[in-house]
């Protein structure tokens, strides 16, 4: 591919010859791509183009029949399919070491792992935890770096209450950045919708992650909430360093807020590139002709 | 709505109308009401012959259809109105309250209070109230452990009487076999009924809502079957004897039995077993007020949010890097602890144990507790402990019809509050400077 | 925390109820006796059982002027038999009611908790139906029983099996509970007394309340044993019976009192599903002579004195008597009486030994006939 | 083992599995619906029970003398009557708490469990009750001692249980009613919206399963014989883990998982040890959940994301 060799933005999340299987259905066929470290990247396509199938598979919720995907830390890559836990293989009854690891990751390893790997993400359905505070979902999405000894908890000893002080203070941190300072004792699930949306976004931000993966973002926002989430998803990238790959429908927005774009028709990538290129792609044209979508957008 | 709501006007109520309705319901109600009653309530088998009843079913329809026609009656005048609709109201409100930390500070008083009046009762009890309490805490101690399985961390455990027997046969054979008192056998007993709890759960957590609640099932029913099995090791269906607890040595039995001085003795007063139940109640006291502080400080500590948070949403715990197996796990072992240290107090309570004491209607009840108080409720579980236990003594005044009426009562109470007694409360955060 | 209503009525409640109750046992016009057994739940037929003897009987010993002039009141206590609800409702009986001596509990499992109970307070308890051993092996001075223990009628129906049957091979089934396996129990330890354990061909035990045992039975069959004992009760015994039959196995059924009811024909299906099965029990209470009109009072009033209806009655025939001798109602005193005196019962004379157990057990082997009755057979 | 035992066996697991599997059918169809665990269900299975033999009591009584009719009379009686009841409770009990929380209709549905017994026992008496043995034929195969016997009623049960089975299956993927019941339990309120009236359908529910139950009260109650308030619970724990077994929500999983259940039961016990039979039969059913999380015909759960 044409970006791999760019030095100074090196790919932090490389996928090759993606396949899933649903049954006898092929909802992705060996999906390629790179997200650069640092981007705003977007995967677009038609509705059932497998757009979600991708996040799915990337954030550990499916396990992929076929591919590679790699996650690229500072230090090393990460295998995204080997620690959600891979079936035993015969060959691993001579090699007791691929035994013990693939047991060990099939008992502890799972979509969780992904997350801790540095991916974290958003969902097309808001999923908050509804009965909550707001700031207790942040909270959570802390649980990490958290003091969680138990005994230092039940006696509530000093270094738990710093940890758990300095959680309350970089979720109202987030609170503010996100704008609901003011909601942060309200229940989750009592917020307005826009509030909810971007509460979502905050909670996954407080995991700390190194990419950022949203699920249609803009969905039932206004025009003027759109592009406030704009801006705060640019916002996001700049000051807090986060690479972020998007799902939207909303084209507009994806032509003004990404720098490289993916486009998926039947589960097959039909173009990669920058905005101008994919908009242009005869490909890209074809998969969305008589709905307009594109040349709508535009104007 | 029923179809007669068309007929209230603005200004008022037809009553030729809402009369007729009344009769049309009253006689559909006394019609069912035979049908279903006929049979079963007026025609009783005797040998292979019915004796005629009749006038039984009878007499309850047109109680009914007399109940039907009051009610439909009833909810056409502006009081009945106002009741079904503030009824009505009640049932929409938001599940949670959120209250500010100077509010849970004025509860400090009430908790106060309520400590006070706990620690007297036994002196003005009657032996009987004294049981009756002893028991309701030991339920309160259940509830509390259910409480975090179900209530907290959302998983359906129909098992939880498993733990329950684990404890109390901790105590009882750890007796017989080990030579161990009450309060050596509280700490391992509680232990083992983690153990158990973390071996029976790691399998199976990984299944959604309601298989684990059969699977849990399963392993109650197993654990209850193979103590009344294994004859030689847990006395099979004669049950083992339990020891009476001691202080610092002291027995609370009228003649020592395990080597010890009874207490009576040594304090030079004349025996009553008046003394086991008090001291079996304040021990038991306290640790029910220490497991409501150990569980309120578990809410508000990270695993105590990551149970929550797994009730409301796993999918999204998982995507926040949380181990959700492990998590629910800690619950479940949390759980089975309260449990087993509630066993523990069971038997030495009554000084004897068999399997019969652990079947799956005990679990239906403690889930009934945890429901009825309110999910995730703590002062809720309380309460509904209190009242489904101490509610069939006072029904015993009815004598036959004590459990009949149990039931109903239960429904009722379902309908009249599905989301449980007492609405969970959360407690608001304050960061100085950073907020208002 | 504000204190939510319901909570608050409830406390009312509590508090009325222990009020009105404890205010009401001062004037000691009547004797108070406790009635205690499973008046609900699964096994509520004992505890019906129970509460219709003790009432015939309490109806003839006031009709006839009470206990020195003072007329016996029952209090009914239902423990469901739940163990937890036995403590507790020996508790009220003795607090709440001041009863001063009980008739009860029928499932050893919570006979032996409550008795506990009583025993503390120095209350005098007869158990009309607690077979099991350990009710009166724990050295509790005012337990006694009205019925034989399971280690008497099991080794009579191992004699019975190996001499008068000369079975070849025995099936040894048991119901799992207390009463039931303690028989079978009792019953193979005889036999192994009597060098016979070898012919036992199978040893194991079904589900209460279940009745479905065509598996077991098929078993049975596979064994070729020519006998079945089972230790359980009528309502299981019924089915077994009749599955039994159905599959075509032939063996003689041999039980205990517990399947000894006339209800075991209603249980099975026909008299002739039980025809030639023989059990063994305590002497039929309904042929013993004393009993006749007893018997004949109950069929006025409508009720069929089965099972342990007369064992109750008799109960209170002995708490009675002694009460009359000691012209007390202390535990203590009373038990002293009996244990040294014999009581005319309806069941016939009656005498304890220290233990609190029946001195002559009584038991005696029925058979069943084709028409749904049972005879005494001469041994 | 000889092969007329096995045989006898099988036979033993078969009339057993149809029972369970009749009672299955309500509780799957009832989970698949509303997502509840029905506990009062094995009640009203027992509760049939009584009807049947109070019904053939009374028929009798009247000087009725033909068998067949006075069996079809009280089948029919049966149905009505425990379908009555199915329709009832769901009203009473279970409607006014639909939209609250999971919990609350399980909680109110041991309430209504413990009412149905009580209520029985207090209008019935709590003794053990029974029918006479009406239809004593049994068939018996083989010579000697090696033979299997089995009784006319047994064949009855596994033909009318299989006949009805297939009548149901017939109902659901081929009447109006059936496509309603599939589609409301696919999505609630999509079928709502489409003019569906899903109170009806889900009242239609409760009725199927109390008749299925019904049909097994009446069997049982004609094979057994015996009866008492208690045998809801023992049965109706059984039947539960047979359709979760099977797949709880699938039809022909309920029955699959009787019979499975049936057989595993009548197998265990006969070639190794009765007591520990329902250790076994529960053990089966964790094994078999570890590893098909949803049962055996339960649909696999694709996530939704």
């Amino acid at each position: 591919m044409s970006m791999t060799g760019d030095p100074i933005h090196p790919p932090i999340l490389e996928v090759a010859g993606l396949t899933m299987r649903f049954g006898g259905i092929l909802a992705l066929n060996d999906v390629s791509f790179e997200v650069r470290h640092g981007s705003i990247s977007a995967l677009i396509g038609p509705n059932g183009a497998g757009k979600t199938t991708v996040f799915n598979c990337l954030t550990g919720f499916y396990k992929a029949t076929e591919g590679q995907i790699a996650l690229h830390a500072p230090r090393a890559a990460i295998d995204l399919i080997q620690i959600l836990g891979q079936p035993f293989q015969v060959s691993d009854l001579v090699n007791p070491a691929t035994f013990a690891s693939r047991l060990y990751y099939k008992m502890f390893g799972g979509t969780h792992r992904v997350a801790r790997a540095g991916i974290a993400r958003t969902f097309q359905n808001v999923r908050l935890f509804k009965e909550m505070t707001a700031i207790e979902n942040l909270l959570v999405a802390q649980h990490l770096q958290l003091n969680r000894n138990l005994v230092a908890g039940l006696l509530q000893t000093a270094a738990y209450r710093q940890s758990e002080r300095d959680a309350l203070e970089r979720a109202y941190a987030w609170l503010k950045v996100f704008e609901l300072a003011e909601d942060a004792n309200r229940l989750a699930g009592e917020l307005p919708y826009g509030h909810q949306r971007r509460l979502e976004i905050a909670r996954a931000m407080c995991t700390g992650p190194r990419l950022l993966c949203l699920d249609e973002p803009a969905a039932g926002l206004n025009p003027r909430e759109t592009e406030q989430l704009s801006e705060l998803i640019r916002q996001l990238r700049d000051e807090h360093g986060v690479t972020i790959l998007l799902i939207e429908h909303d084209m507009g927005l994806v032509m003004r807020l990404s720098e490289h774009i993916v486009v998926l028709d039947y589960g097959e990538v039909i173009a990669d590139g920058d905005p101008h290129t994919v908009a242009h792609h005869p490909a890209v044209l074809a998969a969305y002709l008589g709905t307009d979508a594109v040349n709508d957008d535009e104007s | 709505m029923p179809p007669i709501a068309a007929a209230v006007s603005t200004t008022g109520v037809r009553w030729n109308l809402v009369f007729r309705q009344a009769v049309l319901e009253a006689t559909a109600a006394f019609a069912l009401a035979l049908l279903l009653l006929g049979p079963i309530v007026g025609l009783v088998l005797d040998g292979y012959q019915v004796r005629n009843e009749l006038q039984r079913p009878l007499l309850i329809a047109a109680i009914i259809a007399a109940g039907r026609f009051l009610v439909t009656l009833a909810m056409h005048t502006p009081t009945g109105q106002t009741a079904l609709e503030r009824f009505n109201a009640r049932r929409r409100q938001p599940g949670v309250l959120v209250v500010s930390a100077s509010e849970s500070d004025r509860q400090r008083w009430w908790l106060l209070a309520i400590v006070v009046v706990s620690l007297t009762l036994p002196l003005l009890a009657s032996k009987y109230w004294l049981t009756v309490l002893i028991q309701a805490m030991i339920y309160v101690l259940l509830g509390l452990g259910l409480n975090i399985v179900v209530g907290l961390a959302g998983l359906l455990d129909l098992g939880y009487v498993a733990f329950y027997a684990v404890g109390a046969y901790g105590l009882a054979l750890g007796a017989q076999y080990l030579d161990l008192g009450f309060w050596s056998a509280l700490p391992l007993a509680a232990m083992l009924a983690a153990l158990f709890g973390g071996v029976l759960g790691f399998p199976v957590l990984r299944m959604h809502g309601d298989y684990l609640a059969i699977v849990t099932l399963g392993f109650g029913e197993i654990i209850r079957l193979v103590l009344n099995n294994w004859l030689e090791f847990t006395g099979g269906p004669n049950g083992v004897s339990a020891p009476a607890p001691q202080l610092f040595g002291l027995e609370f039995t009228r003649t020592a039995k395990d080597g010890g001085v009874p207490f009576h003795e040594y304090f030079q007063i004349s025996y009553d077993p008046l003394h086991r139940f008090i001291f079996i109640y304040l021990v038991l006291f306290l640790i029910v007020c220490l497991m409501v502080v150990v569980v309120t400080r578990l809410r508000n500590m990270p695993v105590g949010r990551a149970w929550e948070a797994l009730r409301e949403d796993e999918i999204a715990c998982r995507a926040l890097g949380i181990n959700h197996v492990l998590v629910k796990l800690s619950a479940f072992m949390m759980g089975a602890t309260v449990g087993g240290i509630a066993g523990v107090f069971f038997a030495t309570y009554q000084g004897f144990i068999n399997p019969t004491s652990f079947n799956f209607f005990e679990s239906a009840l403690i889930v009934a507790i945890v429901v009825l108080g309110g999910l995730g409720s703590t002062t809720g579980v309380i309460v509904a402990a209190l009242v489904l236990t101490i509610l069939p003594e006072l029904l015993r005044a009815f004598a036959d019809y004590r459990v009949f009426a149990f039931g109903v009562l239960m429904v009722l109470m379902m309908i009249w509050r599905p989301r449980g007694l007492i609405r969970p409360r959360r407690r608001a955060f304050e960061v100085k400077g950073l907020c208002r | 925390m504000d204190l939510p209503s319901f909570p608050r009525g409830l406390l009312a409640m509590v508090l009325a109820g222990g009020l009105s109750l404890s205010g009401l046992a001062s004037a000691a016009e009547t004797i108070k006796i406790g009635v205690a057994g499973p008046m609900t739940g699964g096994n509520a037929a004992f505890g019906e059982q129970f509460w219709n003897g003790a009432s015939q009987a309490a109806a003839a010993i006031n009709a006839a002027g009470g206990i020195n002039g003072k007329q016996i009141e029952l209090v009914k206590g239902d423990d469901a038999c739940e163990p937890k609800q036995a403590v507790a409702v020996a508790n009220r009986l003795l607090d709440q009611d001041k009863v001063a001596a009980v008739i009860g509990h029928f499932c050893s499992s919570s006979t032996i908790p409550a008795s506990e109970v009583y025993a503390d307070a120095g209350v005098l308890v007869i158990t009309p139906g607690s077979t099991n051993p350990k009710v009166t092996e724990r050295g509790l001075p005012t337990v006694f029983r009205m019925c034989g223990r399971d280690d008497q009628q099991g080794p009579m129906a191992a004699d019975f099996i190996v001499k008068k049957l000369k079975a070849k091979k025995i099936a040894v089934v048991h119901d799992k509970d207390t009463y039931g396996q303690g028989i079978a129990d009792a019953m193979r330890a005889r036999l192994k007394e009597l060098k016979a354990d070898k012919k036992e061909v199978l040893y194991e035990g079904l589900t209460r309340g279940e009745k479905d045992f065509n598996p077991l039975v098929t078993k049975i069959k596979g064994t070729g044993a020519d006998e079945v004992y089972f230790g359980g009760l009528y309502n299981e015994a019924g089915p077994l019976l009749r599955q039994m039959r159905d599959q075509g196995v032939k063996a003689t059924f041999v039980s205990g009192d517990g399947s000894l009811d006339p209800a075991i024909v209603a249980a099975a299906g026909g008299p002739k599903f039980i025809e030639g099965s023989y059990m063994t029990s305590v002497r039929e209470a309904r042929n013993i002579p004393a009993a006749k009109k007893v018997v004949a009072k109950f069929k006025a009033a409508g009720i069929d004195p089965a099972g342990y209806t007369l064992y109750a009655y008799a109960s209170l025939q002995s708490i009675a008597d002694a009460m009359k001798a000691t012209k007390s109602t202390d535990g203590k005193k009373l038990a002293d009486w009996l244990k040294s005196h014999t009581v005319t019962t309806v069941l016939g004379p009656k005498n304890w030994d220290a233990k609190g157990d029946l001195k002559e057990s009584g038991f005696s082997i029925y058979v069943w006939d084709a028409n749904g009755n049972y005879k005494e057979i001469a041994l | 083992m000889d092969w007329h035992i096995l045989a006898q066996q099988l036979v033993n697991g078969l009339t057993l599995g149809s029972i369970y599997g009749l009672i299955a059918i309500g509780y799957t169809m009832v989970y698949g619906i509303i997502g509840m665990i029905n506990f009062a269900h094995g009640d009203v299975y027992m509760l049939s029970a009584y009807v049947t033999a109070i019904s053939l009591a009374t028929l009798f009584s009247f000087g009725l003398d033909s068998l067949p009719f006075a069996l079809l009379v009280t089948l029919v009686m049966t149905m009505v009557i425990t379908a009555a009841y199915g329709w009832t409770i769901e009203r009473i009990a279970y409607r006014p708490l639909r939209g609250s929380t999971r919990l609350a209709p399980l909680i109110s549905a041991i309430g209504v469990s413990l009412v149905l017994q009580n209520g029985v026992q207090l209008s019935q008496g709590a003794r053990t009750q029974g029918v006479p043995s009406l239809i004593p034929t049994t068939l018996r195969f083989g010579e000697g001692d090696d033979f299997v016997q089995i009784t006319l009623v047994q064949v009855m049960i596994i033909v009318v249980s299989l006949s009805s089975m297939a009548a149901l299956t017939w109902l659901i993927q081929r009447t109006s009613l059936g496509r309603q019941c599939r589609a409301t339990q696919q999505d609630r309120r999509m079928a709502a919206i489409l003019g569906i009236n899903t109170d009806r359908i889900i009242s239609s529910v409760f009725i199927i399963g109390a008749a299925m139950a019904a049909i097994a009260g009446v069997l049982v109650t004609l094979n057994y014989g015996s009866f008492d308030f208690y045998i809801g619970f023992v049965t109706g724990i059984k039947a539960f883990t047979a359709a979760v077994l099977g797949g709880i929500g699938s039809l022909p999983g309920a029955m699959l998982g009787g019979l499975i259940l049936g057989l595993a039961e009548a197998l265990f016990s006969g070639m190794v040890n009765t007591d520990y039979k329902d250790v076994f039969a529960f053990s089966l059913l964790v094994l078999v959940l570890i590893f098909r999380p949803t049962g055996l015909l339960g649909k696999p759960e694709v996530e939704k994301v």
